[in-house]
């Protein structure tokens, strides 16, 4: 199979969702001419031309809603946020309109929609350019919330979220954009609302998405050699949240970290490590660990930065801590 | 009060129509409130009293097979003058479950999307976006419509407006931004949150060019609508301010202490229906009986509309779960 | 001891600091001539003039931000936002800006501002006007969140909000603003961090914040028929949260159930929940229960809204479950 | 390229201070490029060169004891401007716990509130409401101040500049708006994302008078934004659109293939530095020794402001947590 990197994956299926089907339009900051901030799109405006590949002025409230807009009259519009930082300015639109309109109108408006960009933090970047700020999105019902971490699965889910009637909010990331991963020449899709076992493993269930995975796989490998066998259930879609996965992973292990690099409080992460909480009570051996981001606002310094971040070694401290171990 | 319009240039049946729509809407904004007043309809109402020229004139002129239309949350006026099913705009403010939007939006939130009309939006200014994506899609797929999307005096000042106007100036788009000038919003009138008292020169900052218009006289709204929309179906957004008044307060709840009994009175005597009725009666195209047949026939309506409402079933709590994800 | 509304007692609390501070100012819309869209600040217009109660345009993101620039120079602003629905609009200068600036300026800046208004479901509003979203305060470090569900609390915790040198976002609702409780004439505040236990018990903790401390207090109270003595915590502070309190209670009845008015994905709920699973995993009995509100937009309907929502009896379905009764 | 400008007016030692500041930020920015290119800075850095005349000729015309600056993320200049420590500033580059931010704010958001610069903010357009604010405490204590609110041609679009505009306007706020018009949002040519060419023009949507300032000639600026600040201090903000230009790319990983050589070789023909020199020396103001000196002195302090940030220490991990509540 050829090797890919996640950012040729995102490419990929972009560029066959807008050759599938015309009403596919890509639009956000610089995803034309420059070929996107982060390269993502690069190539598409030459193929498919600005009609359909379109740079907008810096208004994300103005163009996420003018999407929003378009999508609900017919068309199929994947916004690109230059990076979901941003999208706070529009998240009004989203929250206020996009997720509500089906409702509100008694089942008459879809709004297939997708909201992609990168999320969470990069490299000296600083408090406002490094929020991880899927819990938002998360929290809100009629949003549809994906966050793939392997080329994959982000082709395959990007192809899905793009088919889906619903409003997609898709999470990337800056630092997963160049990670490589084995990806088929063929068409595929990846489902909504299903998790992966990346790692399948007995002693200890470790639940994650997005860009932590590569944290919690080096962990598994640490904990693998001190005779820990961890596995790994990527959630991959946090919205609609494929529980069974979850709780199957858990009731056979026993004991669960979730990671998420989200802050903690009111965090999808707190979510998931009290439903299992719940839902496994009588199958844990200890208390379920969370591993996110600290409780900060994200510091410039390089070493700072790393520190507020989940990372192996700390996936590997709450695991010792499940398994009541040192 | 009778302007100087060459009635010629229509068909009779055409005045009597836009004649007979207004009288419908003060109607059934009468009808409402006295429902309101029972406690029938709850939450928050906003009724269109005083300002019926506006949708009337303004969506006369459209073709809705083709064109669309997008407004606040004070929407009766302009979902009926669209041609909606007063039924099923009286059922929604009752909640039922044969409501437009079937119980789920109420008075906020009526939509009719079959007939172009995408609501009934409660987020100040949120629509000005929605409406010029609406716009994009038309000229994406090189439809002849044209949008129109009404907004309030209060919501002018939103960035949204801002961000709306130069999209739809460098994209092109067949919209028509019309600020309905009230007046009011809520409580505040529009001289002590504005630093410009006429905002037709608002358009000049994007390029747009921007009219003042009469909003109690239907045929210089129809009239200059029309010349609009020739205007935006070529691709060149247009910027109406029309001056209106309401005579109720802002909604059910407001007893309106900010403006005098004068002001109100001064206003009424230039009543849009009574200004067209003079109109048609002095031109000998209506006599007084066909205007009270015409009258009882919005009172019947009206009437009627709250039977079905009253006789229609609630939502079951099921319905609760429908209706979120297409 | 003077009994008074909790509306009554937000109006004291701005009334006493404004007279103390000539620093605290009030803006927002319609605070001023209008007397608030609510009456909170009824009076203090007239009391202290334009200069100090300030009407503002429907520019949510522009006053608030203003609000916040001013705070950084030296005043100490009072924003009111006519619902927290309408926040959205704003919540990129409150998460980007007010909750950042101490950190990304080493220090060197404060920021004492208050954001307040109602937030959660009233009657009859739908998807836009009924959202609770003290969740996504909560989830941002360098914000205080503050949630008083009685009069006594909102005047208390209100004047320490005002003291405060943070961002302080201030959680009301609509419905509770005619609550009424006992208020001391003479000044006291209410330490922000401090949850207050409104019901001692043995049995079962509730632990509540905001509006759905009255559906508790009802639960309690039917629970108490049947012979079983729930613990009420009001947390009224989420940021910081008081940890201690919650599980001293938790360790004493070994029973757990987390009311919020939030969704539940990713709520503050949810978090507390988690906390209470795993720090009192020794002492619980049975697994945490969350009532939350459904995971669905708020409808119009009533009856649905109401089913939407917590209440008394599915407070005492949950306790029934963490007693393993029924 | 010497402008027509009467020397006479000004003295001396005021000439070679607008030319030292200047030629400063020319060799700190070069020198901060230099660090960047051996990985010593990191993140986005922007840079300010070919721009220098704008925040030399405007902050020059202030005085900081009462008035205030406020910028976007290309901020270097400004601050340094502002009179700041460049070893402060290059520490914070570093991400140094010496630095003006203590090394959590970085490139992007540096401070020295002391000095009243506010930063060093980067969400783009989000500062404006920020700048209004710092007014509006001016106004409200009856101070002598203005605020300078700068930020670029790919802001000006953005709602947070319309709200901004009209509330000064209304409230009559002693304000400068500065667009600094380098032609370029990030890699697009700012007619493509307006809708006008001259933004002058947009003062007149609210009132606010509008002008075009050629920004590579520092008098220039300094002339027009001393005359602002006498119509600002009166309580009539003002709004400035300074054309400039910027020689690098948007930031240190933008290669700006977007623009021809020969653009780029025309402007650098005006160059605010060699422009004020070659006046200076016309007018045998300054000699060639002179100037040689003052740019030895330049790359000097760029050297010891480099010198000091190597032998910074790094903030300890501790630090981490402090700065985020006062
Ligand atoms: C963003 C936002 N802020 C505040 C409100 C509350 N609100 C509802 S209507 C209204 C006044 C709007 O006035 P205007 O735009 O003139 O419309 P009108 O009611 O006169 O038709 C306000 C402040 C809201 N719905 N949305
Ligand atoms: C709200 C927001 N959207 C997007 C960005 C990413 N971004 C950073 S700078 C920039 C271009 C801004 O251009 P301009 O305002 O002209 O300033 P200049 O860089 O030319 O000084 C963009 C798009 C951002 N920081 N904030
Ligand atoms: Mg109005
Ligand atoms: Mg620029």
């Amino acid at each position: 199979m050829p090797i890919i990197t996640y950012r040729e994956a995102l490419r990929h299926a972009m560029d066959e969702e807008m050759a599938r089907d015309g009403k596919v339009i890509l639009l956000g900051e610089e995803v034309a001419q420059y070929q996107g901030a982060y390269k993502v799109s690069q190539g598409l405006w030459e193929k498919y031309g600005s009609k359909r590949v379109i740079d907008t002025p810096i208004t994300e409230e103005g163009f996420t809603g003018a999407a929003i807009g378009a999508a609900m009259a017919g068309l199929r519009p994947i916004v690109e946020w230059m990076t979901f930082n941003f999208s706070l300015q529009a998240i009004d639109q989203v929250i206020n309109n996009a997720a509500k309109y089906r409702y509100m109108s008694g089942g008459q408006i879809k709004t297939p929609i997708v909201f992609r960009g990168p999320n969470g933090p990069a490299e000296y970047l600083a408090s406002q350019h490094s929020q991880a700020l899927q819990s938002f999105y998360a929290h809100c019902p009629g949003l549809v919330v994906l966050a793939p971490a392997t080329p994959y699965d982000a082709k395959g889910l990007l192809k899905s979220a793009i088919r889906d009637d619903n409003p997609v909010v898709f999470l990337e990331g800056e630092m997963m954009y160049a990670w490589k991963g084995e990806v088929p020449e063929e068409e595929y899709l990846v489902p909504i609302g299903k998790a992966d076992i990346k790692r399948p493993g007995k002693d200890v269930s470790l639940i994650v998405h997005s860009k932590p995975l590569k944290a919690a796989q080096d962990a598994a490998a640490e904990l693998a050699k001190a005779g820990i066998d961890a596995e790994i259930v990527d959630l991959r879609s946090l919205r609609p949240l494929d529980e069974k996965a979850i709780y199957d992973s858990v009731k056979k292990t026993g004991r669960c970290v979730v990671i998420d690099e989200s802050w903690p409080v009111a965090s999808i992460g707190s979510w998931v490590a009290w439903l299992v909480s719940k839902n496994c009570f009588d199958y844990l051996d200890a208390p379920v660990e969370l591993v996110s981001s600290e409780d900060v606002p994200m510091p410039y310094n390089h070493r700072l930065e790393l520190a507020v971040q989940p990372s192996a070694p700390k996936i590997i401290e709450a695991v010792k801590k499940v398994m009541y171990l040192g | 009060m009778v302007k100087d319009h060459d009635l010629k240039k229509y068909s009779p049946e055409f005045l009597k129509k836009l004649l007979k729509d207004m009288i419908q809407i003060r109607r059934f904004e009468e009808k409402s409130a006295q429902m309101y007043g029972l406690q029938k309809i709850g939450g928050f109402c906003h009724l269109y009293i005083g300002q019926e020229a506006v949708a009337v004139g303004a969506i006369n002129s459209l073709d809705l097979a083709k064109d669309h239309v997008v407004t606040a949350y004070r929407d009766h006026g302009h979902i009926l003058a669209c041609g909606s099913s007063p039924d099923a705009v009286m059922a929604e403010l009752y909640g039922k479950a044969t409501g437009c939007s079937k119980g789920k939006g109420g008075s906020m939130h009526l939509f009719d999307v079959e007939k172009h009309f995408w609501g009934g939006n409660g987020i100040v200014g949120a629509h000005i976006p929605i409406a010029t994506g609406i716009a994009l899609k038309i000229k994406y797929l090189e439809e002849k419509g044209v949008v129109l999307c009404f907004f309030g005096d209060g919501a002018i000042h939103q960035g949204a407006f801002h961000e709306s106007l130069n999209l739809a100036k460098i994209w092109n788009l067949p919209v028509i931004y019309i600020c309905e000038n009230n007046q009011y919003g809520m409580g505040t009138f529009y001289h002590r949150v504005s630093s410009v008292k006429d905002f037709a020169v608002m358009g000049s900052a994007y390029n747009i060019p921007g009219k003042t218009i009469d909003g109690m006289d239907v045929l210089e709204v129809y009239e200059e609508v029309s010349s609009a929309a020739r205007l935006a179906r070529e691709g060149n957004p247009v910027f109406l301010e029309i001056k209106t008044y309401r005579y109720k307060g802002h909604s059910m709840s407001d007893p309106a202490k900010y403006r005098t009994k004068e002001e109100l009175e001064d206003y009424k005597r230039q009543d849009p229906i009574l200004i067209l009725k003079s109109m048609l009666e002095q031109a000998e195209l209506i006599t007084e009986e066909e205007y009270k047949q015409m009258d009882a026939e919005a009172k019947e309506m009206s009437a009627r509309s709250v039977k079905f409402a009253e006789e229609s079933p609630e939502p079951t709590i099921n319905q609760l779960y429908e209706d979120i994800y297409a």
